[in-house]
């Protein structure tokens, strides 16, 4: 079992979980996050004081999948929620011993 | 501010009637006259402070047009709907003074376009005969003319460029807006036709709302808004800026109308306000009733938007003719207006017409119903002039924004890239956004 | 509004009195009626001003209350309680107009209910024997029916169905309201015992005030907010919100208590409003500062939400005789209603009665305060017949508003599910949250 | 409030004056004196009502101020602000009762201070002499106070502690502000001089700015904001109610003006007060436009919080003299305004004075721009003495308060620790948040 | 040492973290976020037009534990997070290679 | 490739953003969190009733790095965070698998 942590553009939160819903995948858990990296916020001006704003507003999506999915839903994620400009995000895959339904207490691929 | 003021009471012009001996005995000419003058002095002032009182309560309108605005708009537009909404205001006002009022107030005439000179400028001392002090005519005149372009910087909100729009806000405060009024109140054919618009759904709300349509339908509507044949609902960033909105221009519209009275100074001046409260409030309440009441039954729901709406419609559509004594008029009146709300928002949704606050609904829907209801309703007007009025008005408007919204598009276009759109405008247009904090 | 509207002057009217001979001489008695004539028509457009313009600041007390309770609410409830306060307002005035108005001035009468007629209309004309335009005056005695109805929304607030607690408003409105108001300001009963209460400290605020207890009792308290014999606070969305409210309501109070003067037409009654404005403002100032002082004593710290129900309360208390010319009166006693307010808070967690924002407190009872107060700081008034005012009142809307809770019960229960509670009832009433944007 | 009030008109008093034979013959001088005595009636009511009308619109500017602050700090100090701000408002108003009304007006003087009394407190009834109800006209000069207080606590705000800053505004508010205040309006040695401040330019704003800039050099600089030479934004947590505030000033500063007239029984006074409504609003709104120029010049972009200032910059330039008939003149005078508060916002970053909502551009440098101003385009004053006036009131009010906040720094510092204004003052001061629903 | 990973309802954070604190869990890390799954946002209006809320509010607690901890911690979770209906959410177990504590420098279960 | 993340005390961001820079780490992503632990929230007080607020606003950073920067990087974190009084966070590190950049498809260290 695999936890794959995508960190998307917000506004591809929507291409992105409906091509997820396609591959069977029915649940995960979506965090607002400030994403630091190539891709630099704006100038702001505050008061007459320019300054550079470090942080870009970004969604971080977090989902448990089986083993066997784990290909497919980071090519999903990458076909879509790429727009080919600075920015796009990261996928990240993190290895997970374990998964409860907190409902059932039905345990592993079960609980997904 | 001085202190021990010297008392000068009302009247100290009437003191000069009597050049003759004092102890003279009074005829009861004399005496007329010398109460004439004392009572004009008090209805002058009474007219003057009418102006100016009713005309800072439609000037705070504006802090309720920027309210409900910025709750309507997603958070990454909302410094920007509060820097246009607070510059329109200051744009309007001063062209208004440069040039609209002298286009809209040009003196005698009956025409279609005249001009009386730039840069307002009254006799600085208090003109007795006109019966109030032209400046504080001029406040509250001024004060009207912010709330038309307030109507559309709610409609095309969130994809147009700041300075793009403050442009349109130049050209309908300094001409396209004085023309149309110029016909009505400024004396014009229209005013001669008999046509009865009392403060405004059509001079000044439906002028408004064709602005915002037409603006609508040229800049297009928001992306994502429209895809795949579907409405995808953009909710707005605040329901309670929203609403605190919608309750100051409530209250604002009391200076609107009652102030549309344009005298205090007799029982029957100061009687006919009385109504024309009545009449303002209950509207209101009626139109927000009557559009829960159909969110309700539509969608077994009450959509909070659409009773905000509903108090705004029942507002624009007693404006025509606020005067009513039996108070179950403008009740109908009112309801009606609310009524419409949903329908129409529903229908601008079918024709892909992107409204962001609903003001196409409220102010040029409902502008129209209200317009259309005095000819219903009062005696002494009918259902075919106050038509004549609707559609000569709205014609030249759509034709004159037309061409003003054309023309400013060609600077550099209307509106901003679809990347800069999305980053909303607080980012791409202003660098300051809502809620700053940690950005 | 029209261009060159003709110049009628005040005293018009004076004019028909001389019908003969414009060249006779004048009597004094000829002429002291002329003068009264042009006074008299001078005081009533004084009079119906003071009305219209203070029963205008009343009615945005509605978005001081609105304000308020959706900064005391928690974020899921926030939509809900605008709708709320926004409907009831519209609600509150249309039944006063239909019904309410009728039963709380049936005229000549001294007993327990009598009764005029639906649908309030008055002359259309202005009635100069009167003194106001009757209109103003309904206008200003109907924006009093909706304070009372919004004291009860805050209290029962994130645990009532929306239609219930309006049907609960047209009950109040329309019925229970005026019947206690008809009693003394409807020349009842009790007018007759020589029961002062000037504005309304028990008239409006009390009998808001006791429908919310008993409302509070009857729903029981929020899911959570008492648990294993602890009071869990349960804090609200926004204190700016809370605060900005708290302004408006201050603001509004000038009208309230100022316009209860019910004439401005006079020097002495000029004299009096000022008066009342230095009163209502100091009272507040230290009801604000007593509650600031007590909460420091008592927790260390200073609670801004006791300051802001200090202010409520110190505008409460002197609502019932805010008259006094020596200003320490008034702020000893807005400084007692400033001290009531932690220490009601308090009983009323001990009690379990839950109040979202402090209602009862500050309307409740600093409203018998202040009552009391009038009997304790007037030469001319007992505190017998101020308890005899506060007790028959507080009798009959414990019972009638016992009876209207009960009645409402009945259609499917007043109290939301669990679930939904739980969820919030924006989302279950309402479908719409207060930040709908990322959701 | 009481049910069918008598009828009581203008000049009732009036009567007393024929005590002779009703039906004798009237003479010239009788009959001027009857018509005085009405008239005399009116202004008394005109002259009050003024008073009481504008003294509530500037009463709200309370809530104006709370709402800019609250904008324009950090969330982590938002809740404290708005506590100062609602109490502070509270006990100037207090203090002024209790002291600071006997220093600004102490009868008759033509020196440097002087005392009529503690706790102010006119005769009951009107005093018709007088021209106004004297409570009205301390209602007025009360509200005042406030301004100035107001002033100080935006720019001070995030690193002062809440109890030694109300301890300031005691100060202020009894004995700073009604010295200087004495010096003009009280009819002291600046009076006598031929200074002109018509509604505080430097009285109330510069007053304030004066101390609010001792304040930011004694207490130093929020952590963080001047680092390594570097300038480091601190954004504030919400440009809507920082707008929202700025409307509400704005609103609130037509009674600051238009009050200042201080008489309306008059058409030559009811002229005057449309000419500064005109004035008022004109010149707020060529303050924000040349804000927004000046910032899209320098920086590529409109800073919206520029634009608000630029507004109050235009309100307060206008302040010392509000009084034109040529409206180009205005319109220079808040367009030099709006200019000056980008550079003086610089200004002060380079000096390292942190000053949070930039008070100090809009009240102190508009303000010494608004009665040099008067010196300029009024023939009857001269720059001398307006540059005497400015300089005066400056170098008092600086000395005075750098010897306050001297003084309460002595009472456990001015200053929480690090770790308290870290964690914000909500928290360490206050123990509640402005937001505090999860947290 | 192992990073439990829950996601519960918002209203049953205070019953969590009673138990945890019972288990002598000194320490937590909690996020707000949306979670996607079968239990589905209610249907919302807005401006006359209806949408489905795809996303639900839910917390997010981390926590991390020594490697003899974590069934209990996962049992205290579930059988107190649970309510029974759909939504009550999940409980993840990820891998934890190391802790330090900031203040102090200690590592490994120290840190904890 | 290991993911480490940090909870730290809000106002220490930009000291340890600009330790990490000097690493030559070009990204992260950052979550608003409440923590729980040693450090207890101040009492607050809410209409005359007093609580303890057990939760202290924290930031979460989560950095994906090469397996041989992951003691660089906690060390300058712990260095650059610390203040010695309670509260001052924790480092976590946990393994990474994989990582892919959305914009460009490039896996692996390249993603980073
Ligand atoms: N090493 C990293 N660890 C964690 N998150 C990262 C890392 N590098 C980048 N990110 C996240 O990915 C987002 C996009 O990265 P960025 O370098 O701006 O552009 P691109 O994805 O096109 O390479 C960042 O805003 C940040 O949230
Ligand atoms: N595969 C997954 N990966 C990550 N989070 C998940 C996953 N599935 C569900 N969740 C989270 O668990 C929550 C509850 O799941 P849901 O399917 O609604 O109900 P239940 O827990 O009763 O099965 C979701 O809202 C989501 O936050
Ligand atoms: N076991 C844990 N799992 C996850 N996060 C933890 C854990 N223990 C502490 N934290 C996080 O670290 C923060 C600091 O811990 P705390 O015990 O208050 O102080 P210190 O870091 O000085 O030991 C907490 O607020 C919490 O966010």
């Amino acid at each position: 079992m695999k936890l794959v942590r995508a960190i998307i553009k917000p506004f591809k939160l929507e291409d992105v979980r409906g091509a997820l819903t396609d591959l069977g995948i029915a649940g995960m858990t979506v965090a607002e996050v400030k994403g630091y990296g190539r891709q630099k916020g704006q100038t702001e001006i505050y008061r007459g004081a320019e300054y550079a704003v470090a942080f870009v507003p970004k969604l971080q999506l977090d989902i448990v999948v089986g083993d066997d999915m784990v290909e497919k839903v980071v090519e999903a994620i990458v076909s879509n929620a790429a727009t080919g400009k600075i920015g796009d995000g990261k996928v990240f895959v993190l290895d997970c011993h374990g998964a409860t339904r907190i409902r059932t207490g039905e345990v592993g691929d079960a609980a997904l | 501010m001085k202190l021990l003021r010297k008392y000068t009471a009302l009247g100290a012009l009437s003191a000069i009637i009597f050049a003759s001996s004092a102890s003279a005995q009074v005829t009861a000419e004399e005496m007329e006259a010398a109460i004439a003058a004392a009572t004009g002095d008090s209805a002058f002032v009474f007219n003057t402070f009418l102006f100016l009182s009713q005309g800072l309560i439609v000037m705070f309108m504006a802090a309720g047009f920027a309210m409900l605005e910025a709750g309507f708009v997603r958070t990454k537009n909302v410094s920007t709907i509060l820097l246009k909404n607070i510059s329109l205001f200051s744009i309007a006002g001063i062209m208004y003074y440069l040039v609209g009022y002298g286009i809209m107030y040009p003196g005698d005439f009956n025409g279609f376009v005249s001009w009386s000179g730039f840069l307002y400028q009254p006799d600085g001392g208090a003109d007795l005969a006109t019966g109030y002090s032209k400046m504080s005519d001029w406040f509250f005149q001024m004060v009207f003319v912010a709330t038309a372009a307030s109507v559309v910087s709610g409609t095309v909100a969130e994809r147009i460029k700041l300075w793009h729009f403050l442009g349109f806000v130049v050209l309908l405060s300094a001409i396209i807006y004085p023309i149309t009024g110029s016909w009505q109140w400024g004396g014009g054919w229209l005013a001669e036709s008999n046509f009865y618009d009392f403060a405004g759904s059509t001079l000044v709300h439906s002028v408004g709302g064709w602005a915002a349509l037409v603006g609508a339908i040229i800049i297009g509507p928001r992306l994502g808004k429209y895809t795949d044949g579907k409405v995808t609902p953009l909710p707005g960033s605040s329901m309670p800026l929203a609403t605190l909105g919608t309750f100051i221009l409530w209250f604002g519209w009391f200076g609107f109308n009652g102030g549309s009275q344009l005298a205090l100074g007799s029982p029957g001046d100061a009687n006919a306000i009385a109504n024309i409260y009545a009449n303002t409030f209950i509207s209101a309440a009626a139109g927000c009733v009557a559009a829960m009441l159909v969110s309700q039954f539509m969608y077994g729901k009450v959509d909070l938007t659409l009773a905000l709406n509903g108090v705004i419609g029942g507002l624009v559509s007693i404006t025509a003719g606020p005067e009513y004594t039996n108070l179950l008029i403008p009740v109908l009146i009112g309801a009606i207006g609310g009524v419409l709300i949903p329908f129409s928002v529903r229908l601008l949704d079918t024709l892909k017409i992107d409204d962001v606050v609903g003001a196409i609904p409220a102010h040029l829907v409902c502008g129209i119903w209200g317009t259309l209801a005095v000819g219903i309703f009062y005696a002494d007007f009918g259902i075919g002039t106050q038509l004549l009025g609707i559609i000569s008005i709205g014609a030249f408007t759509v034709v004159a924004t037309g061409i003003a919204w054309y023309v400013l598009n060609l600077f550099g276009g209307l509106r901003p890239s679809e990347e800069d759109e999305m980053a909303g405008l607080d980012k791409s247009e202003l660098g300051i956004e809502a809620y700053p904090e940690f950005s």
